[in-house]
Formats: structure tokens, C-alpha cells, sequence
């Protein structure tokens, strides 16, 4: 039931400073070659079987934020190796490599914007650091954004792309579960809206924390979506795993998610739910 | 139905393929014709007024009448369906989440019967699993925390009674969602559109203010259910019907519903879009009455309401 | 794990006023013929194999209460024929017959009493009446007990034996499930406990109203407990039963009961677990 | 083990030879044997001070170490269990009720593994589903309700991974009893008795004091889980454990918690009167520490506790 999704977007932004190495991509589903700039124009979703391809944090909020809107908050807080953490190479060179392939402190990418002229704050976890390993500065990045929302009073849109908690920061990364809903409470207790996203893949202990505890959750379509890893399942229980198991078709199914919508229908969706929830007047048509 | 009935029913045929003629041919009979429909009016009117329980209980169950959806649709924006009871399923038989009624936001729950067979089947005819009632108090949840008036529209045959239904708390998850809904800090209207089927339906009934269509019921059982129980023999329902005193008019007089909305003559399902601006306005008139609490008062009224429910004498 | 339940009741209490017409009973399981004196000594459970002898709301509180603590609070509330219901016969003339039969003038019987010194109130429906149907009497006794429970600080505990709610009194019975969900509200608010004790059988609705939103729920063994009855769910889906569909023991298992004691225990079950919610301090041993 | 370990093993066993005799001839040893017990101790202690974070984890795990029943048989009185999440079962790996600590009325909450292989089996070795999560979720309600403090013993490897957990959504599970923990309005104290499996753990960890036993381990990965994504291994879990710090010593010295439980030498299996007396004694102390505090005093103080943990530099 989307009746007045009339918010489409007239047309998909650009992500600004967006380097074309090459000027095609290969769909990872269908195998079907596709313009980077069609790429872009269809928010990264492949124009010819609709595979979402992953983004990283800055591409999802160009997808998501209203074109130039994005003020980031995060950034000042840089990851530390408090356990001096070293197993196949030290903890410092790895956070190094990720740092300068992503060109950020950690997985994370914070701050606010509007989308179709709401504003928002938003966090968008970045699976190209570190398979957006949840260590100390997400968790710190994602508790501020929690409290800038709570204290701005704008909805806090947050997107999950995860494989869990940071093993190299040991426990103190297990503890950003609780920080992170600690922050989060502070939106509950004043009633401004958290929407959750889950893309692909979200697991671990960002499942079972603040990617979990949203008022909505949406989930992308085919994204994987789990606490336990598939691996880890079939080697404890030593049986097949269902086809589609721990999709967001599958979790939708089993009430876990709200709605699967597709990357394109992101901003309209945020927009009509955003509005009701925070009880604004019903904005004009076509504005 | 009576003789009466019949007639109406040959010159409403008639009056179908006169206006048929009229698109056709494209001549303008509205002139001619207007007599013609002023005495089907007035045999509507007559008939419906004669209408016996079971008969009412017909025009509740009637293929075509609106849905509630059918009418989301027709008074509503923005609404967004929110899924499941994050626990264990979503319960495609009673449905909601955040829209604007007539531009004013709300939290919609509604009980969902299907449009075509497929769907029918698919939304188990109206009758709801734990799941249902589970998201019911989860979407209650977020009214409160976003201080959005709560409307339900009623549709139910009932509460389904299967195996894995039995499993999964049933009774339990039917009193979760009255016990949240006593608990409510906003304002929360509800209507039966339709099946007013006990448990099932009380779930998402306890409003402020609750509604009845015209031509719904609303009762502690089916009259199946009670003829089955009475005489053994469900083909008895009229009977049961008549002594369960489950219609609109049998509600408002015992004091049950605060008010019978009105429905086109014949039934919702003659004409939904003025079904509809019935439902609309009299929601919309109770949610703008209700705006005026607060959220304790809301909550006291509504227990007030509730707990001065009940016949008896006291010596 | 019932570390201390040293509470056992020294000597069963005869039921006030009870009379022995016959001088045995046939156990409706073994069919073992006991003594009726022996079975007033169990609880009316049956010695031989445990079976739970159903009760009537008098036995019941017997076995529940302190001998001679009980103080009746229900009885001025009587029915009345709001539907000017008829079927193979008036509703009046089946109230009657019940009122005669049972000495009551409904379905419930409720007071205060207390249980190993512990003050309580305390509801105990009639199956004996009418199956235990909730009507208006029944919803209104239920719901002034609770409000009683409310005003005096004692935990509130309620035995339910019901078919469900009373279809002689149309929807008003219905309306019944509401209002005492609303008297419990009270309890709730001011952190009083309320029990419910679950006993053979409880279904429709009374099972989806005041019987299963009590903070902690008891059955009794090989109760029948449910929503649908089980005659209804076959005609619906046309399928066998399993095995102990529907009983104490598969409600347990399926999460919906906070345990299935033994009548002859419920005394100490209680005591010891209202004497931790209401934070009293521990009895002395063998109070 | 070492060396010294091997020599510690040997005089442990010739003891209880001595002390078998001394009891079956009744000749009173003590004070023949008292020489060679304080040196079984000296070395006890000396081993003791030498282990390894693996060695740490076997003692965790050792046969005989006392499951969270063990304690509450010993340290207190009228413990109710409660079942159930009254949605869709009971899980027998982490199970609660009202009980009273040392005489004080307290909501327990823990992981609870079996203690011979039937029981370790239907508890899944203390590995929990969403029901019990749900179930503790509960429990906590009913703690809220009734303003007792809420104790919790963990002790699991972690939530089982299994297809059916998924299904009913674990993480969702997991991050609702870590909600309503910070939510709670009454006292909370948390010890880690064995095992603190990641997320499964700090579901009912989220207290106004997290102690941890001596010899127990806590840690966002099981060791064998960390060396089979490090190294592909899991014989490498040794390794692993050294890597990710997750003794007692090192969560106090990371500041994860507020304190050490002392177990008796060589591990709480060698003497569980003994370590229950310590774990009583240090969940008596804080329950009382914390008892001064109002119930928005505790929701603070709790969340200002863990909104602090991390470690980072700032620009
Ligand atoms: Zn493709
Ligand atoms: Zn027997």
C-alpha cells in the first residue's frame, strides 16, 4: 500500500567528488554489464534485474539525502588498539589500510540532511571499512548521531551494513551494543522517530543491537540479515540451510522486518512515514 | 427476503440496463429516469428498515462490501504498512501502521478480509493469528510514543481457531492487545465495518469512542457458533441472530456503541465511496472531539467507558 | 526448583459446611472409588493417580485459604436478562435452575482470605454454575475484586474454571473481557500481584482476557486451556488433534505458563512466591 | 599445564588419600596434614598467579565448576521459576524467577547450563534462544513492576546458532533484553560466573555493577570463534584468547567492571560453598550500595555507565 508515493525523485543525484574509474560495472547477480552512470542514476540498483549493489557510506547518503544537504558530524573520533591487538598483522596496519582505502577514521559516516525537505540526522555504516566491523568510534559515531537527533529533534535515519562486532577491540566493542541503545533511548523518551536500514549484510552483534531496536525497519531487498553467520550455523547444526534463509524476503515473512523496499523508493518511503510519525501537516503535492 | 425485496431487485435490474443504455447510446436519460429511481430509493428504504438480524448479517458478509483497505484507500494518505510482531510472523489478517485520515495522522489497525480468492485465503477470511494481535500491541506501542490517535476498523469473523494458533498463545496474545489498548495515553476510535466477531474483534475494539456500520455486526459469538452450541445445528443461525441481538440498531440500544454510521441504502457494497465519506467524517468528528484530552483523561475516559459495561441488579 | 517449600498445610481443611452424601467417589481417570474423606485430605486430587478432581468455587477456596480466614465479598450483584434471551428454553429459568443448584447467584465467588498468614483477595469461579460463563455478574464480581485488591494492597489471586464468556447476554458478555482487564489495570499501576490459577478448563474468553494478563499464570496438571475449543479447531481444519493438545504440560511447553503445580502444593507456591513480590520479609520456618 | 601444575595435581591427590583414611579411621590427621595443605595452597596460589588466558578458560569450563542453580541453591531461599515467554516457549538455557539473595527479594535472571549430559543437552550446553531473551525481557517487566532488584549469573558460550533461532529472530531478541536492561528502574547486578559469550551474554549484562568470578571468561568472541576467522583454526584458540583479553584481570583492568569475585584456589569447582559465599557476599554488597539509589537515579547511573565504554581519540 503505497498510495501517494508521488515523491519520486525527479532525478538521482550524483555522489559529489564521484570518481569513473571505468565506465562500466558487472552486475554480481546477472552478470550484465551496466554503465557506471546508469548505475548512479538507478541508485545503484541494477536497471536489469534489480540486484542491489552495495554502497559505501558516502554513495548511500547521496542516494538518500537531499542533493547538497549533508552536513557531517562525524570524523573527529579516531579508532585506538587498546588490547594492542595482533594476530596475522597488527591491529594499527589493518585500521591504516582501511583508512586510507576509505578515506575515514572508521566505518562510519554521520551527520544530518533532509530528504525530499525533512530533515534528518543519518548514519550510514561503511562495509568497505573493515566489513563495517562495529568497534569503540562506531559505536561513539552512532551514539552521537542518536543524541544529535534527540537533541535537534529530527528523525534519525540509520543504515546498517555490518558483519558484527569488532573482534580486535575484544569486549570494549561488545559494550558498544549497550552503548549504542543507551543513546538511542534518549529518541524513545522523546518521541522523535528512528528508522532503521538494514542492507546487505547486516549480522552479529549489530543485529542484535541498534540495527534491531528501531521503531521501523526496513530492509533492502536480498540483503542477508542474521544474528548467527550462515557458516557458523551449518557448522554447528551440520544441516542444509533453507534457500533464502536470513534474506529480508525470508525475515519479512517472519515478522522481523517492517517492509522490503527497493534502494529507488528509500526517499519517498522515508518522506510519507517520516511526516505522519512526526505529525506534520500532509506536505504539497509535488513539492 | 419479502416480496418487496423481490421487486426492488427486478426494477433495480432494469434501472441498470436503462443507465447501460444511456452510456451506450449516449443519450441523457437522467430526466427520464429520475422517477424511476426515486421509487427504488423508496423501496430501499422501506425494505431496509424491515430487515430481519440475518438478513443484516447477509449485507455484513456481502461479496463486494468494502474492505477495509477499500476504504484506506479511499480516506487516507501516506499510509504505510508496517510488517510482523518481530517475534515470530506478519498476519496478513489484520494489518496497519501510520497514515493521515482525512489529512489528520493516526495509527491504522485494521482487520483485513481479502478482495479476490486468492487473497481471501491468504488473510485466512478475516481471522487472525497471535501474530496479528502481537503487531496490533507493537503499532500501539509506536501511537503512543508518537502520540498518533489510534483508529481501528473491526472486520472479523473471529479470532482463527487452528493448531499453531492454539500453540502461539491465541487467548494470550487476544489479551495483550486489550490490556494495550486499555492502556492507551491517545485518543482511539474504533468501527466494525463488518464481522464484529467476539475476542478477535474486542482486541482492536477498545476505543473512546467505538462505531458501528449500519449493516454490521457485532457479537460474543457467530450466530454459526451459537446455533451449533443451541440446537446442535448451524443451519439455525437466523434463529441465533435474532436472540443474540448483534446488529447495529440491538448495539446502539444496549448501549455498546456510541453510534450506527450510516450506510447507502441496500448496503456498503451498492456504493463504497459513500460508505466511505460516511466512515470518514464520523471518524474524523470523534478524533477532533477526542483531540481536546489529555493523556490521562484519554486513558480514564476509556476505562470509564469500559468499566460500566455489563447488565445486573444489586441488592 | 522449590528450595523451601517447607510450607506444607499440616492437615488439610474440611470444606465449611460440607456435606458427604455418598461415602465414596470414582476417580474419573483410574476409576479408583476413594473415599470422599481422602479426597478432602488431597485437595481433591486423587491419591492413586493424581488426577485433579474438579471443584466448585466453595471446595476451592477451601483448599486455598487458612481455615476460616475467608470473608466473602460477592453475592449482592445478581443477573438479569438484558437480550430477553431464548433458546430451547429462557435465559431466567436456566439462571435459576444454576442459582438453585449451586446457592449462588453466579458464576464466581470472591472475598479476601489469607494463605500461610499472607493476606490476599481471592476469585474463584463455578464451573458448577452455567460451565463458569462470564457474563455481566461474573465480569462485574471479578472486576470489584480487583478494584478491592487495588484499594486494600494485597495481592489479588483468581482461579479460573470457565467455557467462556456467556452467550445469553449477547455482547454485553463480551464486553466483560474488557472491563475486568480494566479493573486489573489498577494492580498493575501500584505494583500489586495478581495470579491467576488456571484449572480444568479455562477457554474462550476468559483465557483471552483476565485469566492470562496476570503477572504470573499457574496451571493445574492436565487442565484443558485454550481459545478455540477443541471441538471447534477440528471442525475448522479437519485434522486430528495431537496428543495433550491444548493441556497444562504443552502450555508450558510452549511458553504460555509460568508453571503446573500440584494442588496440594498451591498454598506454599503461593506463599513463598507473593511473600518475594511483595518484598516481605521471610517468614519465620514453619509459621 | 606446567610443571609446577603436574606436582600441584600429585600432592591434591595424595591429600584426599590421607584425608580419606584419617575420615574412614576416624583418627583425627589435622594437624599431621597441616603442613602439607598450606603447601598444597602455596602452590595452588603460585600456579594460580601463572595461568594462562586459555588455562583461564578451561577452569571456565571445567567439569564441576557450579552452574548458576549451584549458587542459588546455596544463596537463597523461596526461588519461584518462572516460564516461559508467553509467545511461543520456554527456554531452559536462561531461566529466572523471584528469589530472595541472602534474605533480600531480587528477580534472578540466568544462564544456566546442565549438569549431567541429559540436562546438557536439553539446555542446549547454556546456549539460549530468542525465548529466553523474551522470557528475560519478562521478568524484567515483572521486576519493574514489583521494585525488585534485578541479579543476573552469566554463564553461556554464547546464543545457539541455530536455523530455528534465526527464524524467530535472535538478534531482535538479544537486542530487546539489552533495551528493557537499560530501561529498568530498579538495581541491577550482573555477574559473569563462567562463561560471557558475546552477545548472548550481555543480553542480561547490562547492570548498574558487572562483576566477573575470578577464573571466568567474557569477550565479544569465543576463542575457538576468533582462530577460526584469524587463522582458519580453532586449535588456535589458545592464541586467540591471549589476543583478545577476556580474563578477569584484564576486563578490570579495561574497565568493563567494577570488580573481581575471588574463587578458592584453583577454580570454584574444588570448592563451590566457598565460591558461592564470595559471590553472595559481593552481590549482597552492591545490591545494598545501589539500594540508596531512586528508580531514575539507577536508569542514569546505569546508562552513564555504559554510554562511557570505549576507547578512541578524539581530534
Ligand atoms: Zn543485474
Ligand atoms: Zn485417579
Amino acid at each position: 500500500m503505497a498510495l501517494d508515493r508521488f515523491f519520486r525523485r525527479r532525478r538521482p543525484q550524483q555522489q559529489p567528488g564521484a570518481e569513473m574509474p571505468d565506465l562500466w560495472t558487472q552486475c554480481p547477480r546477472c552478470k550484465e554489464g551496466v554503465y557506471n552512470r546508469d548505475l548512479e542514476l538507478s541508485a545503484h540498483v541494477c536497471p536489469r534485474c534489480g540486484h542491489h549493489l552495495r554502497l559505501d557510506a558516502g554513495q548511500r547518503l547521496a542516494v538518500l539525502l537531499d542533493e547538497g544537504s549533508f552536513q557531517r558530524q562525524s570524523g573527529r573520533v579516531w579508532p585506538v588498539d587498546p588490547l594492542a591487538f595482533e594476530d596475522t598483522e597488527p591491529y594499527p596496519a589493518r585500521l591504516a589500510r582501511a583508512q586510507q582505502k576509505t578515506g575515514r577514521p572508521d566505518a562510519v559516516l554521520t551527520g544530518s540532511g533532509t530528504i525530499l525537505g525533512l530533515p534528518v540526522t543519518v548514519a550510514a555504516m561503511d562495509f568497505a571499512f573493515s566489513g563495517g566491523s562495529m568497534g569503540s568510534v562506531v559505536g561513539e559515531e552512532i551514539a552521537r548521531a542518536a543524541e544529535h537527533a534527540a537533541g535537534a529533534g529530527t528523525p534519525f535515519v540509520l543504515v546498517a551494513a555490518s558483519g558484527g562486532a569488532r573482534m580486535q577491540e575484544g569486549a570494549l566493542s561488545l559494550m558498544q551494543m549497550a552503548k549504542t541503545t543507551v543513546a538511542l533511548e534518549g529518541l524513545a523518551e522523546r518521541g522523535i522517530p528512528y528508522v532503521s536500514i538494514l542492507s546487505d549484510p547486516t549480522t552479529g552483534g549489530v543485529t542484535a543491537s541498534f540495527a534491531t531496536v528501531a521503531d521501523v525497519i526496513v530492509a533492502e531487498p536480498g540483503a542477508l540479515i542474521g544474528f548467527a553467520g550462515p557458516r557458523v550455523i551449518q557448522q554447528t547444526i551440520r544441516q542444509h540451510l533453507p534457500e533464502g534463509f536470513q534474506r529480508s524476503e525470508f525475515l519479512l515473512e517472519h515478522g522481523m522486518v517492517d517492509a522490503v523496499v527497493d534502494r529507488r523508493e528509500h526517499r519517498a518511503y522515508l518522506r510519507s512515514l517520516l511526516g505522519v510519525l512526526t505529525r506534520q501537516p500532509a506536505p504539497e503535492v509535488g513539492a | 427476503m419479502s416480496a418487496p425485496a423481490d421487486t426492488l431487485r427486478e426494477l433495480e435490474a432494469r434501472l441498470r440496463d436503462l443507465e447501460g443504455t444511456a452510456q451506450r447510446t449516449g443519450q441523457n436519460l437522467d430526466a427520464a429516469l429520475a422517477p424511476l429511481r426515486a421509487e427504488v430509493e423508496r423501496l430501499r428504504g422501506e425494505g431496509h428498515a424491515r430487515l430481519t438480524r440475518w438478513e443484516r448479517v447477509a449485507l455484513a458478509r456481502a461479496p463486494g462490501r468494502p474492505t477495509a483497505l477499500d476504504y484506506v484507500e479511499r480516506l487516507c494518505t501516506d499510509f504505510t504498512e508496517l510488517h510482523g510482531d518481530r517475534a515470530y510472523g506478519d498476519d496478513p489478517a489484520l494489518i496497519g501502521g501510520p497514515a493521515r485520515w482525512g489529512g489528520v495522522p493516526v495509527m491504522l489497525l485494521m482487520g483485513q478480509k481479502g478482495r479476490d480468492t486468492k487473497s481471501k485465503i491468504r488473510r485466512r477470511f478475516g481471522m487472525s493469528n497471535p501474530e496479528g494481535y502481537r503487531k496490533a500491541v507493537r503499532l500501539m506501542d509506536l501511537a503512543d510514543r508518537f502520540g498518533l490517535p489510534v483508529v481501528t476498523l473491526i472486520d472479523t469473523p473471529g479470532a482463527y481457531p487452528g493448531i499453531e494458533a492454539e500453540e502461539r498463545g491465541q487467548g494470550w496474545a487476544i489479551a495483550e492487545s486489550i490490556q494495550r489498548m486499555v492502556r492507551l495515553r491517545v485518543p482511539a476510535v474504533c468501527v466494525v465495518i463488518g464481522e464484529g466477531g467476539s475476542g478477535g474483534a474486542l482486541a482492536i475494539g477498545v476505543g473512546n469512542r467505538v462505531l458501528v456500520q449500519e449493516n454490521a455486526w457485532y457479537s460474543v459469538i457467530s450466530p454459526e457458533g451459537a446455533a451449533s452450541i443451541i440446537w446442535k445445528d448451524a443451519a439455525k443461525a437466523p434463529e441465533a441472530a435474532e436472540a443474540l441481538r448483534l446488529t447495529a440498531p440491538d448495539l446502539l440500544e444496549l448501549g455498546l456503541v456510541e453510534e450506527v454510521v450510516p450506510e447507502p441504502l441496500g448496503g456498503a457494497h451498492l456504493d463504497p465511496d459513500a460508505a466511505a465519506a460516511a466512515l470518514g467524517e464520523a471518524v474524523s468528528r470523534h478524533l477532533a472531539q477526542l483531540s481536546a484530552l489529555g493523556p490521562d483523561e484519554l486513558k480514564a475516559e476509556r476505562s470509564a467507558r469500559f468499566r460500566a459495561l455489563g447488565s445486573f441488579r444489586e441488592e
